[in-house]
């Protein structure tokens, strides 16, 4: 079985609280040096069957319209080894 | 003769028994609607009820919107039947396109509720008539992924337009773009607002205010005079 | 390694098995050899160590819990007690209520969020198991020092998981507490409690009986988390819990918190609802702590006794599990229920209908043992009342703590006191600002307390309301209260203290109190000092509740709450319920009209013992707490409830922590209106202002009723005073100082988001 | 500016509903053949400064003690070109 994974970040011009108040977090517990942080969402699949231009052709389409919201929110798909 | 509005319920979901009373305090009758029926039962209007549709998991409204009942209520919206979309509701319809834009967590990251005022911007909607544009409500807020963002080019077009149907008053809660709380589609028959007027129907419970009958008035006169 | 049989378990007497480090002591490991005649196998030996911890057996509290049914008060509205799931009450109309408050203090040190979270979980199920459909939830909750870093990481996480697993059910939170001391720093109480409502035919209980009746196991599938929880968490001193926690150390390699999943708690709500609807249960029971080993030995020993389960039938979420942690497993949001073997087809259909998974796991037998399979072999036979209702009974000894007269001496009431005007001023406003009385509502406003259209008082109310007959307007108030300051000083007293105020919040809100359930938040059982405060505070009250003739209907007890040897304040937590016929009668706290008349009822004495200012003005925790008299209670209480019926009351609050001025900053800021106050002759400013005597409120009369009610309290000899009337837009205390209302409200309201707004769990 | 990646996911044991609802609604919506998903958080850090074995020891005390809750998530942390 290989995993595919699509990671799914706010577009650039989308304000993210979330990775904001990471930020503004860290210099109070003593880590300095981060310029900036964003949050997004890591999804792992377990895909069954070949990983072949196919599959992923099929998991684009399912990121593009499911796993992420392109309003808002851009995507990425990789195939990686599985465990 | 009166008007039947429906209800959805998808798993999850919290508002539904709010919503269906608030239709029967405004002299409507309130109809149930199941997630997995695509039948609408023939009702001439739809509710699409708060709460956590399978649990907000992956983004609020995401799932919900591949439902079949989904499927006949974008065809239906598409054709003119009136729609109203309260918070959740409201992300299963830009989830869906019905309304353009999207929601987002909470500038300030919690959950929040609360008593809103609002200012109704447009009394041109199926689900707003009863009300002036420019009047000042206020109607209890309560969710965690409320803030409406949309690109410039929307905002100017739904301002522009005038499908900027609800504004925040007295503080944005949530980092919504250009105070909005709710908009409408251009034909003005789907609505959607993060506020929940069907909390404030009965002076008895919530915060004591009426201000949210006037959604439920609004369309079932609009449905009994047509 | 080959699985341990019962077979093989009786052929092999003397095999090694890792009784302590599951947490049994030696001589209880040779009883459960006494009870089953030959050594018990791994499973039974699994079973058997959770049942019999602290969490699930009470075996160092039990002694003393049984005043509660001992001292039981007259009162004819229980319709269940002590020993199931939760207490029921009537209420009238044909209507039955069921509440119940419990612990998950030391899953939220480890991991707040999801500790909080499954703490909602865990009592909703307890709520929902009794037939009834769960309509409010509330939360008292403690902290370390509201400054303290760590305090930082833990409210956050906590507020958002209460809020984050409520708000997804679809629950209004109506009450509850933060209360801020270093004493918790270590060990943070999240207590949850939620109420339920139904009819009386449809309680329901948690019994297996008639034999061939299906065991139905329905909702999320088993997991290997939270393996040993409560043996872990809840049994042991905080270093080795979040040590387990933390490295999976024992007894299995798995982690001891688990993560809450309230959309599938949802669904369980919606589904068992319909069930109970349809009446296709015979009993039933949810899973919390020790899962499967709990559910069914609980139901087996209830009912006839015996039982058949196929262990395989199970739905995993992880295929690797072995027979031990899957009964051991407190995977979240399952429930176990007896079905009539006509009945299982609805039963299931109703299940799919609501995406949730069921399996038949087993059946009721004609026998007297609980008999668990695996692939075909016996691993588990055993009587279960001896796994669920025989599990050992301690007499822990115990004793004054030496320390203690020494701590009442010091006393609070020759602290130095403000010496003018100005400085009562300024202390007035370092009270209302202080982190323990500034308003709660950045936390509360994080809670849904709309929602299900029913709530008609929530936080910051002095009790949470909704209504339970849209037709009828009857309805239901609950108030949880304690103090650790006050039972630090004297337990026995702080026990009624805490009864008492919870019972005068919700005579305030006009509802009558019926019965009350508790949560008793203590240090470890081992040490004789805490074993003393837990005697005293259980007998104070079960004595106070005899007194005011309302029931222990059910409660949770939270042991170990120490870190190292030092142990939290003993904090019993009384959360009361009460019944009010017409919700449109409630009282709210807030003075909304200007020109009412402000009484003060009740005697206000020199008592500053544990008070809000002793903390606040010098850090102070020393003397005797207010004296209690719970006819006074009682008799305050049917004023206040009169005055709600007749209209003779417009707006009362409570007076506790922070006294007079308290409550008087609370109402004005509520309604948006100001008050003038005059010192009653012969009453000194500041005592007047701070006092904590017990037994008072203070109440708005609209002029047209003033004398009616003077007449009420005269006739039936409670002390009313006139202390002013609501006017302006500032608090002034004639003689002493003013300050304006926005003045007020800044430093009330501003503390709580000063100190937590810009906190982050990422 | 170099960015660093930080992927923090449940615990292989530990319940994700999040995966799970997202699973359970792929079929419905036309994708087969996906056995498992899991959900978890992307945080990229704008790293300024060497991204040298001190500043990658800094991040994973920072990953360990703040950004994930290792009572019930693991963590992974990778160096990425910067756009
Ligand atoms: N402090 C207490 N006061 C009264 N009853 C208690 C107290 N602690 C526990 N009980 C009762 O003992 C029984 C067992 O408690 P518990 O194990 O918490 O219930 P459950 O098995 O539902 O989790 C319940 O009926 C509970 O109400
Ligand atoms: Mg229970």
């Amino acid at each position: 079985m290989a995993r595919v994974v699509v990671d799914v970040m706010l577009k650039p011009e989308i304000l993210d609280p979330q990775g904001q108040a990471v930020q503004r977090a860290l210099p109070r517990l003593g880590f300095e040096g981060i310029a900036d942080v964003r949050q997004g969402k890591r999804f792992e699949l377990e895909v069954e069957g070949p990983v072949d231009a196919a599959a992923l052709a099929r998991i684009n389409q399912m990121a593009e319209t499911f796993l992420a919201n392109t309003v808002i929110e851009d995507f990425t798909v990789k195939v990686e080894e599985s465990k | 003769m009166t008007a039947r509005i429906g209800v959805v319920t998808f798993p999850g979901t919290l508002d539904d028994r709010d919503s269906l009373r608030a239709v029967r305090i405004a002299g409507a009758e309130p109809v149930s609607l199941w997630h997995r029926d695509k039948d609408l039962k023939q009702v001439d209007a739809v509710v699409l009820a708060g709460g956590f549709s399978y649990g907000d998991y992956l983004r609020a409204g995401a799932i919900s919107r591949f439902s079949p009942v989904m499927e006949t209520v974008i065809e239906q919206a598409k054709a003119g039947m009136p729609v109203l979309g309260i918070c959740n509701g409201f992300q299963v319809l830009t989830e869906s396109h019905l309304l353009p834009g999207a929601m987002l967590r909470n500038n300030h990251l919690h959950f929040i509720c609360r008593d809103q005022k609002l200012r109704v911007e447009s009394a041109e909607t199926a689900w707003t008539a009863d009300y002036t544009a420019g009047q000042e409500i206020s109607v209890p807020l309560k969710n965690i992924d409320g803030r409406y963002v949309a690109d410039e080019h929307t905002l100017d077009e739904l301002e522009a337009e005038g499908r900027v149907a609800f504004r925040y008053l007295d503080g944005n809660p949530n980092g919504s773009l250009r105070d909005i709380a709710g908009i409408s589609n251009a034909a003005g028959n789907v609505v959607g607002l993060m506020p929940h007027p069907e909390h404030a129907v009965d002076p008895l419970v919530g915060t004591g205010r009426t201000d949210g009958l006037g959604f439920f008035t609004s369309i079932l006169k609009k449905l009994v005079n047509a | 390694m080959s699985l341990d049989t019962v077979k093989h378990a009786t052929e092999t007497p003397d095999a090694e098995q890792p009784w302590a480090e599951l947490g049994l002591k030696q001589d209880e490991y040779a009883r459960i050899r006494e009870i089953l005649e030959r050594r018990p196998t791994g499973a039974e030996l699994a079973m058997y160590s959770v049942m019999w911890s602290e969490h699930c057996s009470y075996k160092s509290s039990k002694v003393h819990l049984k005043q509660f049914s001992e001292k039981v008060p007259p009162n004819d509205a229980m319709l269940v007690g002590i020993g199931e799931n939760a207490g029921v009450v009537d209420i009238g109309q044909g209507y039955a209520v069921t509440f119940k408050v419990e612990s998950h203090n030391h899953p939220s040190y480890i991991e707040p969020y999801q500790g909080a979270a499954t703490g909602v979980g865990g009592i909703v199920r307890d709520i929902l198991a009794m037939g009834a459909r769960p309509v409010a939830v509330v939360d008292p909750l403690r902290f370390g020092a509201a400054d303290h870093p760590d305090t930082r990481r833990v409210l956050p996480g906590v507020v958002s998981g209460i809020g984050g697993y409520g708000n997804c059910l679809g629950l209004p939170n109506i009450g509850g507490e933060v209360v801020f001391d270093e004493c918790y720093q270590g060990n943070p109480l999240v207590n949850a409690g939620c109420i339920g409502v139904m009819k009386h035919e449809d309680i329901h209980l948690a019994k297996a009986s008639g034999p061939g009746n299906k065991v139905i196991l329905y909702g999320a599938r088993t997991g290997g988390d939270g393996i040993g929880g409560v043996s872990v968490l809840a049994s042991e001193t905080f270093t080795d819990a979040s040590a387990a926690g933390a490295a999976g150390a024992k007894p299995t390699k798995r982690p001891a918190v688990q993560v809450g999943d309230p959309f599938q708690e949802k669904l369980l709500i919606e589904c068992t609802l319909e069930i109970f609807r349809e009446d296709l249960v015979d009993g039933i029971q949810d899973l919390g702590g020790a899962g499967l080993s709990c559910a069914t030995s609980e139901l087996a020993s209830a009912g006839s006794g015996g039982m058949r389960v196929e262990l395989d039938s199970v739905p995993l979420r992880d295929s690797s599990l072995s027979p031990e942690e899957i009964l051991m497993s407190e995977s979240q949001e399952r429930m176990c229920a007896i079905v009539e073997p006509g009945k299982v087809d609805r039963f299931m259909e109703i299940c799919e209908k609501w995406d949730v998974i069921a399996t038949v796991i087993g059946e009721v037998t004609e026998g007297t043992q609980l008999e668990i399979f695996w692939h075909g072999e016996q691993i588990v036979d055993v009587p279960p009342r001896s796994v669920a209702h025989e599990g050992p009974t301690y007499h822990r000894p115990f004793a004054r703590p030496s320390w203690q007269d020494a701590l009442q001496a010091d006393d609070a009431n020759k602290l130095a006191r403000p010496t003018n005007s100005a400085e009562l001023r300024g202390q007035v406003l370092k009270l209302v600002g202080s982190p323990n009385q500034a308003s709660k509502s950045w936390i509360t406003d994080q809670y849904d307390r709309f929602v299900q259209g029913n709530t008609v008082l929530a936080q910051p109310e002095d009790a949470g309301m909704v209504r339970v007959d849209e037709d009828t307007n009857l309805g239901v108030a609950i108030a949880t209260d304690g103090n650790g300051r006050f039972a630090k000083l004297d337990p026995y007293t702080g026990a009624q203290l805490a009864l008492a105020e919870s019972y005068r919040n919700v005579a305030a809100s006009g509802a009558k109190p019926l019965a009350i359930s508790d949560c008793l938040n203590f240090g470890s059982p081992e040490d004789p000092d805490v074993m003393w405060q837990f005697a005293e505070a259980c007998r104070g009250l079960a004595d106070g509740c005899q007194q005011l003739g309302t029931p222990v209907t059910g409660g949770n007890v939270s042991l170990y709450n120490q870190t190292g040897d030092t142990a939290i304040h003993p904090t019993p937590v009384v959360a009361v319920l009460g019944v009010i016929d017409d919700v449109t009668r409630r009282t709210p706290v807030a003075f909304a009209e200007e020109g009412q008349l402000l009484y003060l009822l009740g005697d206000t004495h020199e008592e500053l013992g544990g008070s809000a200012w002793s903390q606040v003005v010098h850090n102070h925790l020393g003397g005797m707490p207010p004296k209690v008299d719970l006819d006074r209670e009682k008799l305050l209480g049917e004023i206040l409830i009169s005055g709600s019926r007749d209209g003779m009351v417009d707006a009362a609050h409570d007076l506790s922590d922070g006294g007079l001025i308290q409550a008087v900053t609370e109402s004005c800021l509520r309604g948006g209106k100001g008050a003038r106050l005059v010192v009653p002759d012969g009453l000194d400013p500041f005592l007047f202002l701070f006092s904590e005597s017990a037994g008072r409120a203070i109440v708005s009369v609209p002029r047209s009723e003033e004398l009616r009610f003077n007449d009420m309290c005269g006739a039936r000899g409670l002390p009313v005073t006139r202390i002013g009337v609501v006017d302006g837009d500032e608090v002034e205390v004639q003689g002493q100082f003013s300050i304006p209302l926005s003045e007020l409200r800044t430093a009330h309201e501003e503390t709580i988001p000063g100190l937590f707004a810009d906190t982050t769990t990422a």
